[in-house]
């Protein structure tokens, strides 16, 4: 296998990755700060996608469906904050599960009424459709360098934000003790819903952003949901540092398992043996990764200690 | 009404429903009762680690999906007369049900008993989320686990036999159900009062103070999810029964979300509320999956509805009492 | 008064198939007219146990002598065993599993469509034709996956470049397309049918690899290429039906489906017209519960007007059919398919011979 | 001077550069009462801890009645008759009283396995818990919910379910926290009378209480033990004024 | 007209009475001890006045009913809270700590810190690796830090080292001398004294008896707080 190939899949486990790290931060976000735990964050992404796809359809403009799918999720999730989430603050995980489990079937529901069930279509603008050379030789298609390149951006602004804004200060501090920041004066209440839209518009530009490269259809978010958590399992709930640390992880994990698993079967067995043994163990990988991690660390690699 | 009568009345309910069938000839009514009462097993074995011992796993499709691929394995072998072969021994599969039961009820003890070591280490959302782990890794084996039938699953062509009893016949099969469904549900009144109840449900209150009289926290809750995990196994075993089938699909994240939502539908750590949820829940599949097409939106709608304003789920509502949790 | 259980996939990801599936089925039904034929159409959910579910109350308590509907196999494999030991016939639009072919073939159960393998067996059997000669190769890793790759090498004659097993529902496609850029290979076979083929398809446009593409027609169907749009153009696809295929039935199918449902016939939707048609033909004979073995004798006769022109079922009750090669065109700004070539003559199954019927 | 029941020698702990123990030796002799006072952070939870088993020592050793337990959990030493109370109060809240102090018995007789008689109809078990419940004036409030409970009856709970151990030693740490005057009191004349059954090592800020309970005083400062003796000593060390006690003592 | 006007307060936790009717009241750059026994609703009578629970009565603050305000409303129109167990942002900076609350006023960040030097020492370090003092320091500046009216310290000194005691009791003295109002629990009539000069004395919920500190005869603290 030539390095070449090695780099690129690198780049492509990069790719994935930060993509994961969109949906993990929102998850994080709104785990760390109001301890819900929200199933319906993948709901979100679809939403965020269909959003997209039918602004794309209607304008042509990719750009106007980003904007489009900021603003549905980001709606959506105020919705949600308000009606549902509210209520279940101070309940116990279990509740919270299923509440937005519920919420779940509702959503997919709703947008399978709404769009039917077969698959939307968006694909990226041409300004960004196509392969590049990069130095080295790697051809590599420009949406996912852009890709990489947004991910990176709000990893970054969400870090100043929670690090280096009186915001983030509040946000943080209502992580820890919810009733006390109320009770010196900052209206928690409002600072929730923003956080939980915020966590939701990034939820939805992560789906608008990947159902450019893939379909988007109902159910499309369950499958990232999982993976999100268990980036966040990882990274340790409620750092925004651990999800990103945690989201490369798994993106490389399940990016180079695929490839060098089955190659390292082959040193054993035969090859048709080798590629499907291999393609079994590709598939669990990141669930073994993320049980050795929390048996390492029973906290996630950033998480606090209980 | 206090909590031993709604359990004696949703027992005689579940009970008096497939004898009206019978009368009326209304077979698939038994088949619906049937199906209620092995989830309502299966979602019992959970509701032993959620509710009385705190332990919110995820992950406990894995187990009825190996008491699932038990009885799949087991009987296809009997069916085919090939005999399973386990390293250096040849063991001749079974379509007897004591047999297979057993079997299933060491395997997913077994598996609880790795899984639970492994996973107890971590606590909280941790914990959900290492059982999901663990879940999904036995799935996606399943999955492409190609001697057993992969993603198309195994079905056998009859359903397996018990000494003195016709099980085709759907109110034998019923009955059959419903007696391992008492006796598990005894098992858990039991235990609940038990010096092992009272130290677990200490242990999820206050694991320092277990400690400190001199118990293991994490020994009570393995033990406890060993239980738990053997429970919803037979389960497992008899719901590929009822279907004459297994597949990956029991051993499915989804499946495991679906056990708690019957625990918490009925409510958790009550007796009767893994048997209330079991109920409530075939009957909405039933009648919802009958009157609309989009009836998941209106489970949802339920379901919701349920958590934000009957804490404790219904057998809250009935007795009156909020929630049991801390 | 005959019943017929459909179960299918109605909600969910798969929905589109079973919803083409039942549309064609009752189209037909309709043009008939007859109105002594009662259908029972239930939701499976694409869930094993839903089906079965849905199978023993249909057998139970709707009492019908006839089932049909199931899209994927590893729901037929959970409902037809056991409905066909109860003496219930089933006919398949659509799934067609090795073991219900083979081992566990059985006399009340018919597979109108194809069996699993024949589709990909064609797109070897093309890819000979075309010339090609280091052909890289994948699918998902369940079953159908399995099937898909063996059955595209039962065929083909020349190398491999690669073969990969991808992970089942997996929607990111750059480490496989980077693998096959590096790989050399002249042609390229995938098997991913509904939303990962068009991720797939989409991604691979969009990496700038201009390998060919050859696959079986699941992720170039009617109801699918308006989502994958562009990025399939011009690939070839083997299918056992076409809408331009040749013939006054299938000329007044694509006719009459487009104007009850306003969009073109897919693949499934044409299964489930020759489903209920061949239902139909039975029909006429014999009454299911009355007269099973006339019933039987009517389904294996198969004499019915199919929208594939010849139509004739093998000794394990699935048919014997030309199999085409099509391409992706765009007709107006609708993409659809044109039948380039005939990829296999007169195929029947490569499990026949392990029936014993 | 007799044979202690819990000796602590030359303990250290160290949470990265921060050392809450540093060789750390005491030792709790048959009958009295041992008080543990200083500074917040000065490291006496971190060494009650490493006593019960719950923080293991960077070095030193821990023994219990002339056996080493450094290396048993804290279950162990629980079983080997170590028992503690918590600052804040660790207690089953959806349990009642009793089931608290009957959780205390099983403990303590090693029968937590039993799935199918009831716990309480485990005679030995109730009536042990029952006793403890009376000594410590609960014995009105078996029945109630501990979440009902005042804070100062819970504080009173955890005695009782340390009572029913049996145990060796007690282990106590500030038993007095957020009890009223006459709370206070009451705990005062309750630990007076139990040193009698078993010794204690208690770690207390509130100062009338120790001075009046007090055998011996161990002084902690970040980490060291200063100063160790009588209460008079202690009052009059002037090191201990300037870093703990003030000019209030 | 008193700054804080509690009358005939009542409160519940759920199906459970704890408050019975309460009379309170607090002048503007006053100090006014809270007392009673244990369980006798001093901490329910703080939370109902930062609106923290529920309640029914009057409750007036600067004229404002304060039962239409939401917990944070009632914050900004000037009530600063020390709550009982300091509750001080754990994974927060002592910084991070005064800043998340603060509100533009006298009291900024550098008067704190002169306040507590101890403080300022620590700046960057977390909160929950402060000792038992330093956090209950923490606390109470960061009360200061929103720029109260009314300062309210719920057992500002349990647990603590007598040392730490003096020095908090000192600050408090230098805030009320400053003409803030405070209301002030303590387990320590002693103590107390030495900072209030009013008493309100609660007992099962009640007021049972309210005066100047010098009319506090030891019988009667007996009788009511045990000491
Ligand atoms: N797990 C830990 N990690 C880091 N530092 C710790 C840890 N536990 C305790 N410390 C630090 O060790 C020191 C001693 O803490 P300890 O709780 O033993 O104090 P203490 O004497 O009991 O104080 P107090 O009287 O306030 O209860 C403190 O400075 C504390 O911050
Ligand atoms: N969260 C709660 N839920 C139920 N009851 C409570 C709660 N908090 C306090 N109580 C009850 O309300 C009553 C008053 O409690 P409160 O905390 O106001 O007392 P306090 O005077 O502050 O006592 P202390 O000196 O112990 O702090 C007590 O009987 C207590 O048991
Ligand atoms: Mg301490
Ligand atoms: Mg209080």
């Amino acid at each position: 296998m030539s390095l070449i190939l090695i780099l690129e899949q690198v780049l492509n486990g990069l790719q994935a990755g930060v993509m994961l790290f969109l949906m993990a931060a929102g998850l994080t976000l709104i785990f760390g700060v109001m301890g819900l735990i929200n199933l319906a964050h993948g709901s979100l992404y679809m939403v965020g996608a269909f959003a997209a796809a039918g602004v794309a359809a209607a304008t042509g403009s990719f750009l106007l469906a980003l904007v489009a799918a900021l603003v549905a999720a980001a709606a959506a999730g105020v919705v949600v904050e308000t009606v549902v989430m509210r209520r279940l603050y101070a309940r116990d995980h279990l509740d919270q599960v299923l509440a937005t489990f519920a919420l779940i079937l509702i959503f997919s529901e709703l947008t399978r009424w709404a769009f039917g069930s077969f698959p939307l279509y968006l694909n990226p603008p041409d300004w960004l459709s196509g392969p590049v050379t990069l130095p080295g030789g790697i051809r590599y298609p420009v949406y996912r360098l852009a890709l990489i390149g947004i991910g990176l951006a709000v990893g970054l602004g969400l870090w100043a934000l929670t690090r280096r804004t009186r915001l983030g200060i509040r946000i943080r501090a209502g992580e820890n003790d919810r009733e006390m920041i109320a009770a010196l004066g900052v209206d928690i209440g409002r600072l929730y819903t923003l956080v939980f839209a915020l966590g939701a518009a990034l939820a939805g530009l992560a789906g608008a952003l990947v159902g450019a490269i893939q379909s988007v259809q109902v159910g499309m978010g369950e499958p990232v949901l999982i993976l999100a958590f268990v980036v966040i399992v990882i990274g340790g709930i409620g750092s925004i540092r651990g999800a990103f640390v945690g989201a490369l992880l798994v993106g490389l994990t399940d990016t180079l398992g695929g490839i060098f698993l089955p190659e390292l079967f082959k040193l054993v067995t035969d090859p048709a043996t080798a590629t499907q043994a291999g393609a079994s163990l590709s598939s669990m990988s990141i669930y073994i990764l993320m049980s050795l991690v929390l048996i390492w660390r029973p906290t996630g690699l950033f998480g606090a200690k209980a | 009404m206090s909590e031993r009568w709604v359990t004696l009345a949703a027992l005689a309910a579940l009970l008096a429903l497939p004898l009206w069938a019978l009368a009326a000839d209304e077979p698939f009514t038994i088949t619906l009762a049937t199906r209620a009462a092995i989830l309502a097993l299966a979602a019992t074995g959970l509701n032993i680690a959620l509710g009385t011992g705190g332990l919110v796993s995820l992950g406990h499709a894995a187990f009825f999906g190996i008491g699932g691929y038990a009885m799949g394995i087991l009987a296809s072998h009997a069916q085919t007369f090939a005999p399973l072969s386990l390293g250096p021994w040849e063991v001749p599969g079974t379509q007897s049900m004591p047999v297979i039961w057993l079997v299933a009820i060491a395997a997913s003890a077994l598996a609880a008993l790795a899984i639970g070591a492994l996973s107890l280490r971590t606590a909280g959302v941790y914990f959900i989320m290492i059982t999901l782990a663990f879940g999904q890794m036995f799935f996606y084996f399943a999955t492409s686990w190609r001697a057993y039938g992969g993603e198309d699953g195994l079905s056998i062509w009859v359903r397996n036999g018990f000494p003195g009893l016709n099980t085709l016949v759907p109110i034998q099969f019923f009955g059959l159900c419903f007696a391992v469904l008492l006796l598990a549900m005894l098992l858990h009144g039991r235990l609940i009062r038990a010096p092992f109840g009272l130290a677990l449900d200490a242990a999820r209150q206050a694991p320092a103070r277990v400690l400190a009289v001199g118990l293991s926290p994490y020994r009570l809750q393995l033990a406890a999810f060993v239980l738990s995990g053997a429970i919803t196994g037979l389960a497992g075993a008899l719901y590929a029964d009822l279907n004459r089938f297994v597949s990956p699909a029991m051993l499915s994240w989804q499946m495991s979300g679906e056990l708690i939502v019957l625990v918490i539908l009925g409510g958790v750590g009550r007796l009767a509320g893994p048997l209330i949820g079991a109920g409530l829940f075939v009957a909405l599949e039933h009648w919802l999956g009958g009157a609309t097409e989009y009836w998941h939106a209106w489970l949802g709608a339920i379901l919701l509805a349920i958590v934000l304003f009957a804490r404790g789920g219904i057998v809250g509502l009935l007795t009156g009492q909020g929630d049991r949790r801390g | 008064e005959v019943k017929v259980g459909m179960i299918t996939t109605l909600s969910g990801g798969g929905a589109g198939l079973g919803i083409d599936v039942r549309d064609g089925f009752l189209l037909a039904l309709e043009q008939s007219g007859r109105d002594d034929i009662e259908v029972i159409v239930e939701d499976d959910a694409q869930a094993p146990d839903t089906a079965v579910q849905l199978a023993d109350r249909m057998i139970q308590s709707d009492r019908v002598q006839v089932l049909t509907g199931i899209v994927w196999s590893n729901l037929a494999m959970a409902v037809v065993p056991s409905a066909v030991n109860q003496g219930i016939f089933y006919l398949s639009p659509n799934a067609g599993p090795s073991q219900l072919a083979g081992a566990n073939c059985h006399e009340n159960y018919f597979n109108v469509a194809w069996q699993n393998d024949n589709l990909h067996e064609a797109a070897g059997a093309w890819a000979n034709q075309t010339g090609y000669a280091n052909s890289f190769i994948l699918a998902p890793n369940y079953p159908a996956g399995q099937d898909a790759l063996t059955g595209y090498k039962r065929f083909y004659e020349g190398e491999l470049a690669g073969e990969i097993y991808t992970e089942l529902g997996q929607t990111d496609y750059a480490a496989e397309i980077a693998q096959i850029r590096a790989s050399g290979a002249d042609s390229v076979f995938f098997f991913l049918p509904g939303g990962m083929g068009i991720s797939f398809l989409k991604q691979y446009a969009d990496s700038g690899v201009d390998i060919p593409v050859i696959g079986p027609a699941f992720s170039f169907d009617q109801g699918i290429l308006q989502a994958v749009g562009d990025a399939a153009l011009g690939v070839v696809n083997t299918s056992q039906w076409s809408k331009d295929i040749d013939n006054p039935t299938n000329a007044a199918f694509v006719e009459s489906f487009q104007a009850e449902y306003g969009r073109l016939p897919s693949l499934y939707a044409s299964q489930g017209f020759d489903t209920a048609n061949l239902l139909i033909s039975a029909l006429e004979v014999a009454d299911p519960s009355e007269d099973p073995d006339a019933f039987r004798a009517a389904l294996e006769a198969a004499d019915f007007d199919s929208t594939r022109g010849d139509f004739e079922f093998g000794p394990n009750h699935h048919p014997i059919q030309d199999i085409y090669a099509r391409e992706v065109v765009q007709e107006g700004d609708v993409f659809t398919n044109r039948i380039i070539g005939v990829a296999l003559e007169d195929r029947g199954d490569a499990y026949a011979e392990e029936c014993a019927m | 001077m007799a044979e202690p029941v819990l000796s602590v020698r030359g303990l250290t702990k160290r949470f990265g550069a921060l050392v809450a123990s540093e060789d750390v030796s005491l030792d709790l002799a048959p009958g009295e009462i041992h008080a543990v006072i200083g500074p917040n952070g000065a490291g006496k939870s971190t060494l009650i801890g490493q006593v019960c088993g719950t923080i293991p020592p960077d070095a030193g050793t821990v023994r219990l009645a002339g056996r080493d337990v450094t290396a048993d959990g804290a279950a162990a030493r629980a079983r080997a008759g170590l028992a503690r109370t918590f600052q804040v109060s660790a207690l089953a809240m959806e349990q009642t009283v009793l089931q608290n102090a009957v959780l205390g018995a099983i403990g303590a007789a090693g029968r937590p396995w039993r799935l199918w008689r009831p716990a309480l109809s485990d005679r030995d078990a109730v009536a042990t818990a029952e006793a403890a419940l009376t000594r410590v004036g609960l014995s009105d409030h078996a029945a109630s919910r501990v979440a009902d409970l005042s804070h100062g009856q819970r504080r009173q709970l955890e005695v009782a379910v340390a009572l029913t151990l049996a145990p060796k030693a007690f282990v106590m740490d500030e038993p007095m926290a957020g009890l009223g005057a006459d709370g206070s009191r009451g705990m005062t004349a309750l630990l007076a009378d139990l040193k009698h059954e078993a010794p204690i090592l208690l770690v207390e800020h509130d100062m009338d209480a120790v001075f009046a309970l007090a055998d011996r005083i161990s002084v902690l400062v970040q980490g060291r033990v200063i100063a160790t003796g009588t209460v008079a000593e202690i009052r009059a060390n002037a090191e201990v004024r300037a870093a703990y006690l003030g000019e209030d003592a | 007209m008193s700054l804080l006007t509690v009358e005939n307060l009542t409160a519940h936790y759920g199906p459970a009475q704890a408050l019975f009717g309460v009379d309170l009241t607090v002048d503007e750059g006053e100090a006014v001890a809270l007392m009673g026994r244990n369980g006798m609703g001093k901490s329910t009578t703080v939370k109902a006045i930062c609106r923290m629970i529920g309640s029914e009565g009057r409750l007036t603050f600067d004229g404002q009913d304060l039962h239409r305000l939401p917990s944070h409303r009632a914050a900004r129109a000037g009530i600063g809270l020390v709550p009982e167990g300091r509750r001080c942002f754990r994974d927060l900076t002592v910084t991070e700590n005064l800043l998340a609350a603060a509100r533009r006023g006298p009291w900024d960040l550098p008067r704190i810190e002169a306040l507590f030097p101890r403080l300022a020492e620590r700046r960057r370090q977390r909160a929950a690796s402060l000792s038992g003092g330093e956090q209950q320091m923490l606390a109470i500046g960061r009360a200061l830090a929103t720029n109260p009216r009314l300062l309210i310290l719920d057992e500002a000194t349990e647990g603590l080292a007598p040392l730490v005691r003096q020095e908090i009791r000192a600050a408090i003295r230098q805030v009320r001398d400053g003409g803030m109002a405070i209301l002030i629990i303590d387990k320590s009539p002693r103590e107390l004294a030495e900072v209030a000069t009013r008493a309100v004395i609660l007992a099962r919920g009640r007021t049972a008896w309210s005066g100047p500190f010098a009319e506090l005869t030891p019988d009667r603290a007996e009788a009511l707080v045990g000491v």
